[in-house]
Order: C-alpha cells, then sequence, then structure tokens
C-alpha cells in the first residue's frame, strides 16, 4: 500500500499533488469561513473559459517536441493585431470577434512560420530563445501601438488622436459576446456556455488532428525526431506546422480571453502571459514533451480555481491576501519542478 | 593542507569579518539630533530659552534658532560636537560655546535643550529620546505586491 | 571556437560577424547623440555614474560564464540578498559607509544560501540552466515577497516604523537610503569642469577586475574553465564538477549581492517590491552588448558594454522624442532594444554551435576531392 | 629489473554481463618494461579485461569480475579508475578525453597542476592556490621529452591535428610519476603512417625506461615491430600467448578469426555472378561521428543477402546510415538504375528501401509510444497505409484496427513476448525491441532492405530467429538485403557474399563460404 502511494506521488509529482490538495482545500474551507460559494464556482468557470484555448496553444508545440511555447506572446500580439483592425475597421457586437478572428489568422501564420523557422534553427535552446522573441516582439509592438496608424476614436488617446491606448473597453464590440451566448443560470452559478463551446469545439479540432497522419507525425517528432527522421518524416517541416499552429491558437486565445475580460491590454501586457499557460498545462500533468487535452482542462481548472479561490478564501481566514505570493510561489515553483526532472531532461 | 589548520584559518577569518560587522554596527549607528532652544522646567526650576542661538557643526552653519525654535542634524557615531554662538537676552554679547555629547546608542532621535544644558543640569535634563508622533491614519499606502503586472521597463 | 580564418577577406568578415552587436550599438549612438542634443560633458557624467552604479554587478555574471553555466538570470537572487541586508540595516539604523560595509556583510549568508540553491537546481537541470535560471529568479522572487511583505514585521523582527506599512508587518513599497546615499561615490570623488569621477567606487570596482583576473588563475578558475568545456573530461580527470558548478553561482550571486548594494547606495532609494526585477535582465544585456557570448565574456566586454548600453540608455529617449515627437517611442525602443540583444546573442550562439557541426561535411567531400587528384 | 615477481598478473579473470559470458580464466603476466600486444575482433573481450584492470564503474555496476590481480606481487581491486591510476596504471582511451579550449600543457597536468599557495587559499581551502605556470611548463615539457615525440606545449587542443591530441593524451599518463603500466587502447586508429611511427618509437623508449605497456591494436605489423610478446583473445578467452618474434602476421590473423568448427555454409549459399545489379554505390562519403566512411564504391546484386562486416570505427555502419540520409553524405547511388538522392530519408523510402537501424533505442523505436505506433507508422508515413479517408482524402484519419491487425500479425509472425499490442516499446526487451524494429521494416513491404546490427546486444535464441526471420524475408519474397555487423561468423552464415571494410573503405568482397582468415586478413588490412 504505502510502495502504491510513492509510486502514484512519483508519477503524479508532489508539487502538483500540493497543489491539487491545496485547491481542494480552498474549497471545503470557502463555506466554512463564509466565502460564497456560487460565486466563486462561477467565477472559476468564467475564467477557465476565457483562458483554456490559451493554455491549449501550448499542446501542438509540446507534442513536437519544441518544448514549453515560452513565445506565446507571439501568438497574442496577431491576435491583438486582429482585434485591432477589426475595430479600426468598424466592426461591432458579435462580427467584431468574428472579423478580429480572421484578421488576426494571417498575422498568426506569418509571425507563426518566421517563428518556427527560427525554431528550427535553434533545435535545443527552444525555450530560451522562445522567451526572448516573445520579450522582443512584445516590446516592438510598443513602439509599433504608438506609432501605427489607428484613428478610431474610443481605440486611440483622446489628446494627441493618435497612438492606441493602453486598454481599450471592448463595450459595443465583442465584450462577453461568447460568455453571453447560450448562458446557462442555474441558481446563483451562471455558466459560459458560449465560450466553453469555442474551446471545446478547439480541443476537440486539435483532438482529431493528433489522430491523423500529421498529426501521428507530429507525436512521433516530439517522441523522438531521429526515429522520425528516419522514417521520412520532414521534422523541420512538422515542428514549423506545430509552431505556427500554436501561434494561431494563442491569436484566437487572447480574443477569447479579452471578450470575457471586456478590454484589449496593450503595451506590455502580453508581457508575462505565457507564464501563466505554461504553469497551468504543467500542473495538468503535462511535461515538457508530454500533453494531452485532458492536461489543458485539468491544469486550467487548478490554475484558474487557485487564482480566484486563493484571494477570498484566504482574505477571509487570515484577513490577509496573500493570493499573489501563493499564486507566484506555486505556478513559478510548478515550472521549475518541470524543467528540473531528470527524465525528462533527455529526450 | 592540515585539515585543522585551516578550519582554524576559517575560524579566525568568520570571526575578522564578524569583528568587522560589530565595529560597523558601533561606529556606523545613526542618529538624528534635534537642537531645541526652549524654555525648559526642571524640579521645579525655569530656565528660560534663548533670545538667539545660532548652531554650527562641522564649521557650517546649520540654524539661527529664535526662542522655541528646533533644528535638527544627522551624525554617524556616538560623538556629537557643536558650536552655538549664543545670545542670551535681547543687546547682549553673544558667546560662543563648545558642546560634545556622547549619545546613547539606543536612541534614534535625541532632542538636546540649549538652555538647560548651559545651565549645567544632569544630561537626563536636557537630553530625551525623541519619539515620533504617531502616523496620521490617513496615509495611505498601496498594498505593494507586484508580480506580472510589474513592467520591465524604467530605468537603471 | 572558430574555425581558423582561411583569408584575410574571411578574417575582417569574421570580426564583423563576431563583434556584430557592439558595431550596431556604436552606429546607434553616433545616429542618436547628434540627435539627443545632449552635451558631451553632460553624457560623460552620466556615463561614469552609470558606470559606477552598474559595473560591478555586470561583472558577477562572468564567471559562471566562464564555468558554462551561460548567462546567469539568477543574478537577481543576488540582488534580493542585498536588499534583505539593506533593509535590516536600514532598520538599525547603521548609516554611511559603516551601513555599506555591513550591508555587505549581512548580504553574505542569504546570497550563499540562494546561490547554493540554484546551483543545486541548475545541476539537476543541464543543457538549459539560463532558462532553469530564469524561473528560478521569478521562484525565488516570490519567496522574498513572502519574506518581507508578510514575514519582515511580524516573524522577523523590525523596529523602525518608518520602513513599515502602516498596518503593522510588511515592508513599504520604498524604503529611503538617504543615509547612505552616494557616501562611497562622493568620498574621494574627483570633479574636473563640471564632470564628477566616483573614484573611490572606479577603484572599488578595478580591484574587482583584480580579482577576478586572480581567480582565473586560482586552480579553482581553471577547473571552472574545465568544467565550462567539457563537463565529461572534467570529470574523469577527478573535478568534481557538480560541486565546481555550484561554488562559481554562490560567487556569482555574491558579487551580485555586492553589486546591488552599491548600485542602491548611488540611487538612494530602495524600491523593495522591484529595484532587483530589472537588474538581471539589463545587466546581461549590457555584457552582451559589450561583446560577450553565451560561453565566452571578458572584462573589457563588461566596461564597453556598460558604456555603449548606457549611452543608448540616455539618449534614445530624447531622440525618439525629437524624431517622433513621443517621448514614449525613445523609452519602448530602449527596452525593445535590451531584449533584442539578448535574443540576437542567444540566436547567434546556438546557430554556432550547429554550424560548427555542419562544417565537418565539407571536410570530408573536400579530403576526398584532395584524395583522388593525387591519385 | 627483477624477473622474479612480475609487474602485473591477473589470475583466472572471469567476467559475465547479467548471465552472458564474456571472459573466461584470464591469464596474463607482465614483466616490468614489458610491451605486450594485445589483438582479438571486435567482442573477444580485450576492453571488457582492461575496464577490469583499470576499474572502470561499469564493471562494478554489472556486478563485479572474479579472480584476482596481482600489481607487483599485491593483490589490488580497483574500485574507480583514481584508483588505478594512484597505483601506477594508466590508459589512454579511443575517444579522446581532452579540454577543447585548454593548451597542451593544461590537459597534460588536467586536475594535478602544481600551485603556489597564499593566504588567501589558506582560508578559503587550496582550491584557490594559483596554478603554479612555470612549473608547469617544465612538467608538461618533462613528460613530451620522455615521450620523445616533439609537440608545442603552448598549443590549443582545437587547433591541433588529430595525432597531436592522442601524443597529448600520451603525455599526460606520462607525466604521472607513479605511472607503471600504461594502457593503450588503439592508439594508432587516428594517426597517419609518420606518427604512427614515431608512436612505436615512443613506446620503445617508454619500455626502456621500465614502464610496461598494454598496445591494442589491430594493425598487426605494429604489433610485430613493436611488442615483445602478442597475447590473441576469441570469444573472451586467450588462444595464444607467444613471444612476438616467433609468430607473423597470417597466424595471428588465423588466431583471431579461427574457429574450431567452422559453422559457415550451414544454410545454403548462392553465389550469382550473373544476377543484375540492385544498387550501385559510387565514391560514397559520410560524416557518422566514429563512423566515418570516406569512399566506398559497391555494387549490390539483386536477391541476394550482401554481408558488410569490418572491425568497430571503421565506416562499415556509415554505409546504410549514410545512404538512408541519416548523417550527411555525398557521392552517387543508383537503385535499379535511378538515382537516390542523398540526405533525403523521405526519397530512400519512397524509392522501396528500408533500413533497420542499429541504434534501436536512438532511431529505431518510439520507447514511449506503443507497439502499434512503431510498426505502423513508418508504413502510414510512406504508403499512407492504416489510413481511413474522410472528405475525399482531405482527412486521413488513423484507422486504430487496421494498425492493431497489422502489429497482432507481426507479433504473432516473429514471436515478440509482450502483454499486448498496446504495450510500450520501451518496456520490451532487447531482442523483442529488434523483432519490432524488423517488424517496422517488413511493414513496408521494401524492395530492398539495409539491417544494420540486428543481432548486437541480443540473447542467443532471439538471435536466431532474427537470423531466420531475415533469411526468410530475404528467400521468400526475393527482397535483396544488406545485412551490416561486426560478427563475421554471423555474416558468413546468413549472407550470400561479404564485403569487408576498412578504414572508410572497402578492403574486398568475398563469398561467404572463403575461410574466416581470409576476411580476418582484409580486416587488418590496410586500405589506401
Amino acid at each position: 500500500m504505502k510502495e502504491k502511494l510513492s509510486s502514484f506521488v512519483a508519477s503524479f509529482g508532489l508539487p502538483r499533488l500540493i497543489i491539487s490538495a491545496f485547491l481542494l482545500a480552498l474549497f471545503i474551507l470557502a463555506p466554512i469561513v463564509g466565502v460564497d460559494l456560487p460565486m466563486q464556482i462561477t467565477n472559476v468557470i468564467n475564467r477557465f473559459s476565457w483562458n483554456a484555448v490559451l493554455v491549449l496553444a501550448m499542446v501542438p508545440m509540446v507534442h513536437s517536441g519544441c518544448g514549453l511555447n515560452f513565445g506565446l506572446p507571439l501568438g497574442i500580439i496577431s491576435g491583438l493585431l486582429g482585434a485591432t483592425l477589426s475595430l479600426e475597421f468598424g466592426f461591432t457586437g458579435p462580427m467584431s470577434f468574428v472579423m478580429a478572428a480572421l484578421i488576426s489568422t494571417p498575422f498568426a501564420l506569418i509571425l507563426g512560420s518566421g517563428y518556427g523557422w527560427l525554431l528550427n534553427k535553434i533545435k535545443g535552446g527552444e525555450m530560451m530563445i522562445a522567451t526572448y522573441v516573445g520579450f522582443s516582439s512584445v516590446s516592438f509592438m510598443c513602439m509599433m501601438w504608438l506609432l501605427l496608424p489607428y484613428h478610431k476614436a474610443d481605440m486611440v488617446w483622446g489628446l494627441a488622436g493618435k497612438g492606441l491606448r493602453t486598454t481599450i473597453s471592448l463595450e459595443g464590440y465583442y465584450d462577453k459576446v461568447l460568455s453571453r451566448f447560450l448562458q446557462i443560470n442555474i441558481g446563483k452559478i451562471s455558466i459560459p456556455v458560449g465560450a466553453l463551446l469555442l474551446f471545446a469545439l478547439l480541443a476537440t479540432a486539435m483532438w482529431a488532428f493528433l489522430h491523423t497522419k500529421t498529426g501521428t507525425a507530429m507525436t512521433a517528432v516530439g517522441s523522438n525526431p531521429v526515429f522520425a527522421k528516419a522514417a521520412g518524416i520532414h521534422v523541420d517541416r512538422i515542428r514549423m506546422l506545430s509552431v505556427v499552429m500554436s501561434t494561431w491558437l494563442a491569436a484566437i486565445g487572447i480574443l477569447v480571453y479579452e471578450q470575457g475580460f471586456g478590454f484589449i491590454q496593450l503595451y506590455m501586457a502580453p508581457f508575462y502571459m505565457a507564464l501563466p499557460a505554461v504553469s497551468a498545462i504543467l500542473i495538468g500533468g503535462a511535461t515538457v514533451n508530454k500533453a494531452t487535452i485532458m492536461n489543458v482542462i485539468l491544469g486550467t481548472f487548478l490554475f484558474q480555481g487557485i487564482v480566484t479561490m486563493t484571494p477570498t478564501v484566504m482574505n477571509s481566514v487570515i484577513h490577509t491576501d496573500m493570493s499573489e505570493v501563493v499564486r507566484v510561489i506555486a505556478s513559478q515553483g510548478m515550472i521549475l519542478y518541470a524543467l528540473t526532472r531528470k527524465t525528462e531532461v533527455t529526450r | 593542507m592540515n585539515n585543522t589548520r585551516k578550519w582554524v584559518f576559517r575560524g579566525f577569518t568568520l570571526l575578522v569579518v564578524l569583528a568587522i560587522g560589530a565595529v560597523m554596527f558601533v561606529i556606523g549607528r545613526g542618529h538624528t539630533v534635534y537642537i531645541d532652544n526652549k524654555t525648559l522646567e526642571y524640579n521645579g526650576e525655569t530656565y528660560e530659552a534663548l533670545q538667539r542661538s545660532e548652531v554650527y557643526v562641522g564649521g557650517e552653519r546649520l540654524s539661527k534658532l529664535a526662542k522655541r525654535e528646533r533644528t535638527m542634524s544627522t551624525v554617524i557615531g556616538q560623538s556629537f560636537e557643536m558650536k552655538l554662538i549664543n545670545t542670551a537676552n535681547k543687546g547682549d554679547e553673544p558667546t560662543e560655546v563648545t558642546v560634545k555629547l556622547t549619545l546613547p546608542y539606543g536612541w534614534d532621535g535625541i532632542v538636546v535643550n540649549i538652555p538647560g544644558y548651559l545651565a549645567g543640569l544632569p544630561q537626563d535634563a536636557w537630553m530625551t529620546e525623541f519619539v515620533s508622533a504617531p502616523e496620521p491614519e490617513s496615509e495611505e499606502e498601496e498594498e505593494p505586491g507586484a508580480f506580472e503586472d510589474e513592467i520591465p521597463m524604467g530605468d537603471i | 571556437m572558430n574555425l581558423k580564418p582561411q583569408g584575410a577577406g574571411k578574417s575582417i568578415l569574421n570580426i564583423l560577424r563576431n563583434n556584430t552587436v557592439p558595431i550596431m550599438f556604436i552606429i546607434i549612438c553616433s545616429i542618436c547623440i547628434p540627435i539627443s542634443g545632449f552635451s558631451p560633458a553632460y553624457l560623460l557624467n552620466e556615463i561614469l555614474t552609470r558606470l559606477g552604479r552598474n559595473a560591478f554587478l555586470i561583472l558577477s555574471l562572468l564567471i559562471p560564464i566562464m564555468a558554462g553555466m551561460g548567462l546567469n538570470f539568477g543574478m537577481t537572487l543576488g540582488a534580493m540578498a542585498g536588499e534583505l541586508a539593506l533593509i535590516f540595516v536600514s532598520d538599525w539604523q547603521i548609516w554611511g559607509i559603516p551601513g555599506v560595509i555591513l550591508a555587505m556583510i549581512v548580504s553574505v549568508p542569504f546570497s550563499v544560501v540562494l546561490g547554493f540553491i540554484c546551483g543545486k537546481l541548475l545541476n539537476m537541470a543541464k543543457g538549459r540552466e539560463m532558462i532553469t535560471s530564469y524561473i528560478i529568479s521569478f521562484f525565488i522572487n516570490g519567496v522574498y515577497q513572502l519574506i518581507v511583505l508578510y514575514l519582515m514585521g511580524s516573524l522577523i523582527p523590525i523596529k523602525h516604523s518608518s520602513i513599515k506599512l502602516p498596518r503593522g508587518y510588511g515592508i513599504r513599497n520604498t524604503v529611503s537610503l538617504l543615509n547612505m546615499r552616494q557616501c562611497i561615490d562622493n568620498l574621494l570623488a574627483i570633479r574636473i569642469g563640471g564632470v564628477k569621477i566616483p573614484a573611490l567606487t572606479l577603484l572599488i570596482i578595478a580591484l574587482m577586475c583584480l580579482l577576478i583576473v586572480w581567480f582565473r588563475r586560482t586552480k579553482l578558475g581553471q577547473d571552472m574553465r574545465a568544467v565550462g568545456q567539457d563537463m565529461q573530461v572534467a570529470r574523469d580527470a577527478g573535478i568534481q564538477v557538480e560541486r565546481t558548478r555550484i561554488i562559481s553561482i554562490i560567487i556569482s550571486t555574491v558579487l551580485a549581492g555586492f553589486g546591488m548594494i552599491l548600485y542602491l547606495q548611488n540611487i538612494g532609494n530602495l524600491s523593495t517590491y522591484s529595484a532587483h526585477s530589472q537588474v538581471g535582465m539589463f545587466c546581461i544585456a549590457a555584457l552582451l552588448v559589450g561583446g560577450a557570448s553565451v560561453d565566452h565574456a571578458s572584462i573589457g566586454n563588461v566596461f564597453l558594454g556598460a558604456v555603449l548600453f548606457h549611452l543608448m540608455f540616455i539618449v534614445a529617449p530624447q531622440a525618439g522624442a525629437k524624431i517622433t515627437g513621443d517621448s514614449m517611442i525613445g523609452e519602448y525602443f530602449r527596452v525593445f532594444v535590451s531584449y533584442g540583444v539578448i535574443t540576437m546573442a542567444l540566436i547567434m550562439y546556438e546557430m554556432k554551435k550547429r554550424r560548427q557541426k555542419a562544417s565537418i561535411g565539407e571536410q570530408l567531400a573536400l579530403a576526398q576531392r584532395e584524395g583522388s587528384r593525387h591519385e | 629489473m627483477s624477473q622474479n615477481v612480475p609487474l602485473l598478473e591477473m589470475k583466472n579473470i572471469r567476467k559475465d554481463f547479467f548471465g552472458n559470458q564474456v571472459l573466461t580464466d584470464i591469464n596474463l603476466t607482465l614483466q616490468e618494461g614489458e610491451v605486450l600486444g594485445l589483438v582479438g575482433e571486435n567482442g573477444a573481450g580485450k576492453s571488457t579485461l582492461m575496464k577490469i584492470l583499470f576499474g572502470m564503474n561499469v564493471i562494478q555496476e554489472t556486478g563485479g569480475y572474479d579472480g584476482t590481480i596481482l600489481l607487483d606481487g599485491q593483490p589490488v581491486d580497483f574500485k574507480t579508475p583514481f584508483e588505478a591510476l594512484a597505483a601506477g596504471i594508466g590508459m589512454v582511451h579511443q575517444e579522446f578525453s581532452l579540454i577543447p579550449g585548454f593548451t597542451a600543457t593544461e590537459n597534460i597536468l588536467l586536475n594535478r597542476e602544481p600551485k603556489k599557495k597564499s593566504v588567501i587559499s589558506a582560508v578559503f581551502g587550496e582550491r584557490l592556490d594559483v596554478l603554479n605556470r612555470k612549473e608547469m611548463n617544465r612538467k608538461a615539457e618533462a613528460a613530451i621529452d620522455r615521450m620523445g615525440v616533439k609537440i608545442d606545449g603552448t598549443m590549443v587542443i582545437h587547433d591541433m591535428p588529430v595525432g597531436h591530441k592522442q601524443f597529448t593524451e600520451i603525455a599526460r599518463e606520462l607525466s604521472k610519476d607513479q605511472l607503471k603500466l600504461l594502457i593503450l587502447d588503439e592508439p594508432t586508429a587516428v594517426l597517419t603512417e609518420k606518427e604512427a611511427e614515431a608512436l612505436l618509437l615512443s613506446i620503445r623508449s617508454m619500455a626502456s625506461r621500465g614502464i610496461a605497456v598494454i598496445f591494442i591494436t589491430h594493425r598487426l605489423q605494429e604489433i610485430l615491430d613493436v611488442c615483445d610478446k602478442v597475447v590473441v583473445m576469441r570469444d573472451g578467452q586467450i588462444v595464444q600467448d607467444v613471444p612476438a618474434k616467433e609468430t607473423g602476421v597470417t597466424e595471428i590473423t588465423r588466431w583471431m578469426v579461427g574457429r574450431s568448427v567452422d559453422v559457415a555454409g550451414k544454410a545454403e549459399i548462392r553465389d550469382n555472378p550473373d544476377a543484375p545489379v540492385a544498387m550501385s554505390i559510387r565514391r560514397l562519403w559520410v560524416d557518422m561521428p566514429g563512423e566515418t566512411v570516406r569512399d566506398v564504391s559497391l555494387d549490390v546484386r539483386e536477391g541476394e543477402i550482401l554481408g558488410i562486416g569490418g572491425l568497430a570505427g571503421q565506416g562499415k555502419l556509415g554505409i546504410p546510415n549514410g545512404i538512408m540520409g541519416l548523417y550527411d553524405a555525398g557521392g552517387e547511388v543508383m537503385l535499379r538504375g535511378e538515382k537516390i538522392p542523398l540526405n533525403r530519408p523521405r526519397a530512400c523510402l519512397n524509392a522501396s528501401m528500408a533500413f533497420v537501424s542499429e541504434d534501436r533505442r536512438g532511431v529505431g523505436l518510439l520507447l514511449d509510444e506503443t507497439l502499434e505506433w512503431n510498426i505502423a507508422f513508418p508504413a502510414m508515413q510512406i504508403h499512407d497505409k492504416f489510413l481511413k479517408n474522410y472528405l475525399g482524402g482531405l482527412v486521413k484519419w488513423r484507422d486504430e484496427k487496421a494498425i492493431h491487425d497489422i502489429t497482432q500479425r507481426y507479433i504473432d509472425d516473429l514471436a515478440i513476448k509482450c502483454t499486448s499490442s498496446k504495450q510500450k516499446a520501451k518496456e520490451l526487451s532487447g531482442g523483442n525491441q529488434q523483432k519490432v524494429c524488423l517488424a517496422k521494416a517488413f511493414a513496408l513491404e521494401p524492395g530492398f532492405l539495409f539491417v544494420s546490427e540486428p543481432t548486437r546486444g541480443i540473447d542467443v535464441g532471439a538471435k536466431a530467429l532474427v537470423l531466420d526471420a531475415l533469411r526468410k524475408f530475404n528467400r521468400e519474397s526475393g527482397v535483396t538485403i544488406v545485412m551490416i555487423s561486426s560478427e563475421l561468423e554471423e555474416l558468413r552464415q546468413v549472407c550470400d557474399r561479404i564485403a569487408i571494410v576498412s578504414g572508410g573503405r572497402v578492403a574486398g568482397i568475398l563469398p561467404a563460404t572463403k575461410p574466416a582468415e581470409e576476411f580476418g586478413l582484409l580486416m587488418v588490412s590496410q586500405v589506401k
């Protein structure tokens, strides 16, 4: 029995276990300390629906052996370009969301292929370079947001008449278009069915893709690139495809996030967006070179659960908001754990 | 190398470093000295404030104190020296006094009462610890906690 | 570790290729300086101040590079240790140079512990030291916040309310270091024209350089170079590889702690929760601007990099504002350049590794051709 | 020089790797200043014996050894190479163990540098002693002098020609004052003729200073030139121990390869000179580390099994790996009149070639995936097998059932021992993994098959099964097979013709019926 337990701990990972137990404790504690549980559950589900697609964007690159996509901001930038252009062109309501997705797609394809080309040149050093590609592109876009000729009055700075604002409200555009679509209210709990449906759709598509010939090749490339090469797979091409997919999903992911959040955040906002997504999928049980859709769902739920529940519950228990610290230690600790595990270092 | 010898050397070095630290503790202790020209009541007697007192610290004039005025100076270490040019009453000839004080280590802020000192009272009469008034509640400081929002910009 | 240059043309090309980044920076600076309209005296003054402020921090990066552990993004740990020490010292009300010295002494145990943890973790992640040290810095940042924001004043005694949050525990957003502000810079400072030369600070930095030169000639330095180049060979020769790597990180962390204290005594106040967050990135960028790479860095790189990088830093906002009419452009530009430089350096390092592998095949084909000519 | 107590005496050394006997009853003596030439085929047990003597970790990890080793009459049992070094045994390995950015001097004295003490080192430990460069130069210079070959001590290793790297290693051993016995493992393999001569001279001069040398090489003439006695090993036993003066190259070769019972020719051998050429290889070079192919030209006949043999490191493995595009290659390869582009694995596979790699775990298998994936994957990717087409071929869906069926078929055919077709490949034993690799190739239904080291690291029973499967595949389906193996006997059992590769070139092609000595001579020949 003891052996079984320790082998379970070993396979599941101690940090993961601690995080799950911690979340469970939060849920149990919540009603005891008088926190509005239905409201918290609504929050968790909502935040899940905002973030799940961004976490899903991790999957293709992990599968093709490119490691964790710390370069997520690049995809986010494609999404932001789509979003701002869609607004600039005067689309409103749900249409603006569709157009944002459409417009961001070519950007994602172009940036993603460039990024993929680069990652093929530097195999073995992907994660560090991805991080810094993300950083440089975000800081480059900071200049662009100021310089690009946007004119729409509710996006640019009022005084100067040019240069995009740091946050742009989506009211009248696609604020909550997905969340409100088919929204179900059970008692105090409300479920954003539309957003969940979109995630389900994308996740199913990803699952299906991994069952096709190309998807199989992608998994093989990640599992053993030399094997794949010997089996006649163009390893670089498959890796490129995975990077483009990841970038595009990140673009869609940020749009979904924005519709839930209600604002477009520009400039330095995308800077650290990769880290929560990375730690979420790791908390969900993924490793540096293996990830499933189940990891995405579980990970996003656990991560967002902690993010939403900790502040309120902790506040009620010890009257201090330690949530930030808890979140940072938990999420960075998780990434650190994944990076330092011996079995995950060598392929 | 001989192992014990090595550890002796190490222990000795550690001691030296600790000693340096201890010395720094003593010689680096900073104090704020508040110099008052206020009327002092001590044991039922009253010592009148001076008409005017000019305070020099380190050769530079710190302030010219009228009655009921206060000035302050910072000092590193426990010995404090200042020069006072006092005018007790209007029209009097100014007198020069050099004041050498040894400050108590534990006090951050120290109030020195000039009239009391000049009258040659015991030290506890004219030297008191400065206790800052409790801070007004209105002073609000944002809860710090900057993580991901903290944008790596700015200067270095 | 390039192949030997085969001709004059190639060697010039090689020099250019190996120094792309410094050359690029010289060009950027030479364009921006006239546009910004700063006077040479002002620039010189600023450069000297910033050199005195940052050079020590940048020097702390050299030793892990020597040990083959790449750019130590974990130097932030040292910065945090330095900050912890400064918080204590300012609570103890130790001022001036004694305060600085005491802070350095106090920072050492913190640095050693953090450096040891960092080194241990990096030994578990060989081959991906940089991303790991980067994440470690985030993780330890979390721990630092926990200590400073919640434990200080509640568990760890902090006496003075001037540095405590009004709620009674936790440290304020800024801790004033007014009482030790520039105490080292001003001592022995030399003023020529409008330019202030912080002689003592520069002297300390020079001593540090000598120390590094000396260190390279010690047995430990030699071991680190060996470990950095080939861990397996070093291990076969009986060098304790893991221990050596940990020591290199500890030294780097301790030096970064000292560097941070020097840096903050110049600034004069401590942004408790953010001062350290940028330090690593800027120092690494500066070092790379000086022409260092992931596997090679010299003291010359440190100073060239510090000068060029800070020159760019000073003139970019002004030049940007003059060109585009928006002051933010320049600020974003310099952030972009900092990240861009690191990105470029990382890419060039990885590509160089691959280029070396590719050249073997060419040599074989060449040998065959030459062989057939002789037949 | 006392002849009574030999410097080294090995008595009844036995060693097995997991029940697989690799050394039986080795007895060996070596006098001070004596040069011993140790020869034998790959796998004869030479390196295992040396590993035991040198205390390499792998011996301890696999359960140690039996027997006793006496050094100067004292029994010794080295647990680590460092203990062996301390006792005065030095070893120069085949792979260089040098720091590329260091000078020769720094490498010679690596981790044994002379130092100067200082106040700081008294506190922080002796690792902070400053290196004594002057003394280092002197010591290195002395070691180089002792070797008798001049190399530049200030030269950085990565700027050196290969030969000088080898000499640097030797000088490192010589710089150790306690050195009594030096083991040289194929030191001349990477040297030019001139350098090799210099090395032989320096071996003699070492011997004259009283250092005993164990010299392992495949160049037999060198043995005869420099050694006092020759020890020949075969199948984990010493078959001959004679003074070098009393023997010759042919005789040694016969001892090396000779079998008491010649088992070759068991199956029918077909040598059909009129068969059309299936594949012609011209001027092939391959950059495969450790198995460099320099210049190979070779014709493979339709329907035959061609064996490629040769000693390790001579380039036989590079041939299939280069042709199949796994390593950088150049030259010309024609398959049935059509040119095969190099460096493109896909083109080879499309031309109905298949390859079973010698590196099962690295290249041959997806260790973390199921057997189904492993067996079906290449066929799925190359020939679009095991796929269901939807939307007019736009979506190619994995047909799990077809995959399961084909896997099950091969599990039955090749008797692969596994819990199910869904078992992970890494959980299988070596022999069964090899069968999976074969199944993977068979599933491609190739017209031309490369099989590289099919029996490496698998037990006897599995060996026979694998070889039978190959032979059956050739005889029944008429598929041309090129089989690369280090084991000559195995090649002679299965193949029709055997090509021997030496020094990255083909030394000769003989029918498998020829006696083993002839192959042996080709193996040790120097192809220019």
